[in-house]
């Protein structure tokens, strides 16, 4: 039974494939404010040097860690660069009160979010799974297992209606993931809760094009955001390059979320600009002509320009922005490498809540026997 | 005291825990109107309403991954599994979600989520509908797996596996869902034998034989058939799966020397092996014989015609009893 | 933190929820004939009285399950009754060389694929897990745990392209499952995998408009067929109770895909008018006004009428239909009460294709196990 | 006789599988044009084509539900999951269809399946990357489980797992995939060692040290550390998870008297557990010790900072084997 070529006829997919569809864009890559009939927003220079401060840090903030991973001083890192726009934009339309579920890769989020940067390194580290509190920012842990967070997501926006705290000065939720994500059954099935629930969040997608190796193609053959309206709620795509964009389209979403009008799904269209992380070799599986074409949307440099043109930048704003960049990643580094390694003791602590004898037990053996070596030292 | 089955004894247990923290809810397939497919369920629905006692997408790792994300907003979710071969979709959010959660935040996070898992087989069912999938839950850190054998059982563990601030994996022997016994309602949980404790049913001093679930009933059948013969059998119902109760294992153990365990799941890497494995090290100088297995062949369940042969029975508790007088 | 009414303000559901959508339909339940512009169907009186022979026999052959259930001789029995038309249409939709993945209530379906009823017995009475040979008719065991079949059925799909045997004179693979299965993961990932690789499949959902006690609000809020369009391939609802839709429906769907236009959903709108197993009591979660005005849509009912109408049937033939009917489910019943226990060596038989040694010794132990109690009877 | 490390093994077994057979397919995450994140389908896809190395969409659950429905069409997919901690999602495909079709059909139908799973910890990854989860399988009936531990086994290894009509779960240690040795690619399959057979790596007469995956290279090199201390272990790689080699087990027990399982997966629940378990029953009268097992302790795998703690090492080894000598 040999293998012939597999039927791949002309399907009969709607023809989005062929033309890119609409996607919703305020900021041009030249840096022209353009405006959109459901999205307009009303934002001051001084928010928008805000927006450009958020981005160029926690780009710095990526290149330190890359460096930092290089460096050996961290075991493996999931840059973010290129999808600054899509998490800036999107964390700063969240409200304190709203909760975030992140992938691995949300650096920008943990940033507005006010987490401390050096606290996202403890992971890649490999001193914890993710030592923060949730509880202190509204903003989960990371999560390695793709699409799980998506249910707890879910789940947590469930927890917010029958709390009451849907309506007016509501709350809503925003679950992260990525266009690879979308094939997990998961992900499905938070779409299929949140729908049947009407519960209050928002599904934002990163579409970088990528997953690991695979394009977007071995995931959909049609546009993503297209796959919220078959389980009823809408889906919207937006320029995840455009910081102004992204802002406007998930404060509009998480705004109905938070006012009981259900859920949305949210397809940020961005580019992963560099590796999948400090261990894959993009160049075994993607040409570097798509990287190139996608470096003229840059989501920072078409910010520069808004606020040039519009001469909105007092003089020595960029530079300053350079030398706090400078300065952050300066604190990060130390903060990493003065990071503590984490005690033994650790690894049998947080099991469980209550006493579990079993465990307590192998932790007595296991002092036991690492003061055996000691002994042994101490013998010499 | 009461006379209740034990899926009745399940559903006051359900009805108390809900009454006493307004952040317990229900959540699964059917559980609503229906009450389940065994009515452990029965009227809660009806009496706590559709935002507490929530008929589900037909999907368990959703149910499982709500769940999560319902403890994480403060809730204290009891899932019901409408059949044990039916838990495996959800097995990923288990394993790498659920009993991870808390280590993976250093203790910032608690998940007090109740799995329910009606199992085992003896009813007479099709295919998935009769396993028992204990052993992947006690293999896995972070969980507590936790089996009762009796209504006054069920009724009190079910309460402490609600409170419990760790996820609790509970099995329900299906096939005792009807068995009728006496249940002390008014006595509070306080008072009650701790959630991961184990149970001596039967004193005994020739043998110690380790059950839970649905074996527990079979197990004292046994006993008192081998008093007939002659012999004392001491029958312990472990309840606690993980952790396991050991100080109780090893002290009968340590006085009859001679153990055999009886479950229904497979014995090949079913706990069997895990207690065997203990009792040998720590009463190795004690033993008569080596601890015996009693359960499930290393098959998948077979068809019902068929399934009488598959499970242990008294026959086959006694005769291995026997075997360990062999040595 | 005491629950408050969860939010469940309007939400943004598209308005398909208020007037149901468009179904293809070809014969209204009165056994008027009515043509569809997209679904032109010829039939012969020959072929209806065909497919009328084939309502019929089925449903009696579930009857007679039903009874043999009630007196004991099943375990338990899963009724199609009401989903007669859908299960006919499909099943006679499909070549030969067509390739069918059921549940574990497409009796109908298998009744075309020409099993022997008698065949669909014994997983019901506890004999087997299903013993037919599924590549005898290529139609595949009843699949339990729902959902799963929809991957098999996907991946067979994908053997079929690599066979080569897509274009024309193609095969193609159609894959039953009900509308609670749609919440299922597993389903909504053989959607992405048939789309992604262009598949020769039919996913076929029998939406009986209950999932044992939950109805469809409790897995969708927007009609199901609907669910198709996000993952790129077109979806389609169908009268199944329309024995002559569901036939043009799927045959249509079927020719495409093993054309090599990849896959096609189904939405099959049916009603199950029995309890969901014979363990169900639907008395607890239903109302009988529901099932009263769905007996107005009897799928067999119009097909007579129309066959009466139309003069098409010649005197006696619905009596012959009645006389070989009540012959059928003799011969079942009969089959039923033949059927031989399995023997126990059954337990230990086909769990590996090669010896495994330590379950070879099990079974070796059994076998002197059971023999000690024959000695203990014969020492008497 | 060339060298190869096991990765680059694997590979090339993979390679010679693909051209004796059509039928045999690749299937999984980044098995294309990237060749795997471990690089052991490097290549392939350029070779065979993309019909033949099929790079999936992103979910565990369809790569196996997807693979059994290639399988039922006639081809042999060898389905890669990335890593050991995302076979969880897959847990429901393999345990209630993978495992149990042949029995369903009462042996009417094949799967002969292949699921390679790169396992174990020491390379210091993140959560999910590190784990042993061989006993959940080993605990269900109808799959066959192995793990390979040098680049000659891998490769004949994964070519006798293609070719067998039942379902393998494949296990890689992760951590040795750039280990480098000798391998025969001339000699066939013929001559090879059963897949379910296990290999004394060194023969010895005080303890026997059973270990399988990653831990074969350490408890190679426990005994060599043991010989200088006048200690002789007996080193059996198991290789075959289920079925285990048992006479070879007992054989050598029944010789030594004592017996150390070591593995990486946590002890409670592990295949450990099972194997003192037997090796107890069979071997009750000769064995001078308990059966002690050297494992990963009951918690979640630590990050990475800590799992040089939490792996068995050669020391572990070594003072399991005195404490065996203690009694
Ligand atoms: C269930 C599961 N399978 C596989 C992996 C390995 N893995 C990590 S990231 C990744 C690709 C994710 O792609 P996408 O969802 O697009 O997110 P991105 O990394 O591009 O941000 C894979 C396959 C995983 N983490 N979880
Ligand atoms: C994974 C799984 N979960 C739960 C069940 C129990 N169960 C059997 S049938 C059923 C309802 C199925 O509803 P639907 O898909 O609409 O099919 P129908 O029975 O209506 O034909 C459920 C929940 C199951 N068989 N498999
Ligand atoms: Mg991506
Ligand atoms: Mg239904």
């Amino acid at each position: 039974m040999a293998v012939k070529a597999a039927g791949r006829a002309a399907s009969r997919a709607p023809d989005e494939r062929a033309q890119p569809p609409e996607l919703v864009q305020l900021l041009t890559p030249e840096g022209e404010r353009v405006e959109h009939p459901d999205y307009p927003l009303e934002v001051s220079a001084d928010e928008v040097k805000a927006l450009y401060r958020d981005l160029v840090l926690v780009r710095r903030i990526d290149f330190e860690a890359i460096a930092l991973q290089r460096q050996g001083e961290l075991g493996i890192w999931a840059s973010l660069l290129g999808q600054e726009a899509a998490q800036v934009g999107s964390g700063r339309a969240l409200g304190p009160r709203d909760m975030a579920f992140p992938t691995y890769r949300e650096h920008g989020v943990a940033w507005c979010r006010g987490l401390d940067p050096a606290k996202l390194l403890e992971l890649y580290r490999g001193v914890s799974h993710g030592g923060w509190d949730p509880t202190a920012h509204n903003f989960h842990l990371y999560t390695i297992v793709i699409g799980s967070q998506t249910l707890h997501a879910t789940g947590y926006a469930m927890g917010i209606q029958r709390d009451g705290a849907v309506g007016e000065d509501g709350e809503a939720v925003i679950a992260y993931f990525g266009d690879g994500a979308t094939s997990q059954g998961d992900v499905n099935e938070a779409f299929i809760w949140a729908a049947v629930q009407n519960a209050p969040i928002v599904f934002f997608c990163q579409n970088n094009q990528w997953a690991i190796s695979e394009p977007l193609e071995r995931q959909s053959r049609v546009p993503l955001y297209q796959r919220a309206t078959g389980f009823g709620f809408p889906g919207i795509r937006v320029d995840g390059n455009d910081v102004l964009a992204s802002l406007a389209v998930t404060r509009k979403a998480m705004q109905a979320a938070r006012e009981g009008q259900g859920p949305t799904l949210i397809e940020a269209f961005t580019y992963r600009m560099g590796a999948h992380t400090t261990t894959d070799d993009p160049t075994r599986y993607r040409l570097s002509a798509e990287l190139e074409s996608w470096k003229l949307k840059d989501p920072i440099e078409r910010v520069k320009q808004y606020l040039i043109r519009g001469g909105l930048a007092e003089p020595g704003f960029f530079e300053d922005i350079e030398a706090e960049a400078a300065e952050v990643g300066t604190r990060v580094r130390k903060a990493c490498l003065e990071m503590p390694d984490p005690d033994t003791s650790a690894i049998f602590a947080d099991v469980y809540a209550e006493p579990f004898p079993p465990l307590d037990a192998e932790r007595d053996q296991f002092a036991a026997y690492q003061a055996s070596f000691a002994d042994a030292e101490a013998g010499r | 005291m009461t006379a209740l089955t034990l899926s009745r004894a399940l559903n006051e247990g359900m009805r108390r825990a809900m009454e006493d923290d307004p952040r317990v809810l229900i959540m699964g397939e059917d559980v609503g109107k229906l009450g389940g497919v065994f009515r452990v369920t029965d009227g809660l629905q009806k009496d706590f309403g559709e935002d507490r006692v929530i008929d589900t997408p037909l999907a368990e790792s959703g149910i499982v991954g709500t769940a999560i994300g319902l403890a994480l907003r403060g809730y204290r979710p009891v899932c019901e599994i409408q059949f044990d071969g039916f838990v495996y979709p959800a097995f990923n959010q288990i394993t790498a979600q659920l009993a991870k959660m808390r280590y993976r935040s250093l203790g910032k996070l608690s998940l007090p989520v109740t799995i329910r898992i009606p199992c085992g087989g003896g009813i007479g069912a099709v295919e998935h509908h009769s396993e028992s999938p204990e052993a992947l839950f006690v293999h896995t850190a972070g969980l507590r797996v936790v089996a009762c054998g009796d209504p006054a059982d069920a009724y009190t563990m079910i309460q402490q596996a609600v409170s419990s601030d760790d996820p609790v994996i509970f099995f329900e022997p299906k096939r005792r869902y009807w068995d009728k016994s006496e249940v002390d309602q008014a006595g509070g949980l306080a008072a009650a034998l701790p959630l991961d404790r184990a149970r001596t049913l039967v004193s005994g001093t020739d043998v110690t034989v380790l059950c839970y679930g649905p074996m527990v009933k079979t197990c004292a059948e046994a006993a008192v058939a081998a008093a007939e013969d002659g012999r004392s059998l001491e029958v312990i119902d472990l309840r606690s799966l993980a952790p396991l109760d050991t100080s109780a294992i090893f002290e009968s153990v340590g006085r009859t020397g001679r153990c055999v365990v009886v479950h229904e799941a497979s014995v090949t890497g079913g706990l069997g092996a895990e207690i065997a494995a203990r009792v040998t090290e720590e009463c190795f100088y004690r033993l008569e014989a080596p601890v015996l297995r009693v359960g499930g062949y290393s098959t998948p369940y077979p068809p019902a015609k068929l399934e009488e042969y598959f499970l242990p029975d008294l026959d086959r508790v006694l005769d291995a009893v026997d075997r360990t007088f062999a040595y």
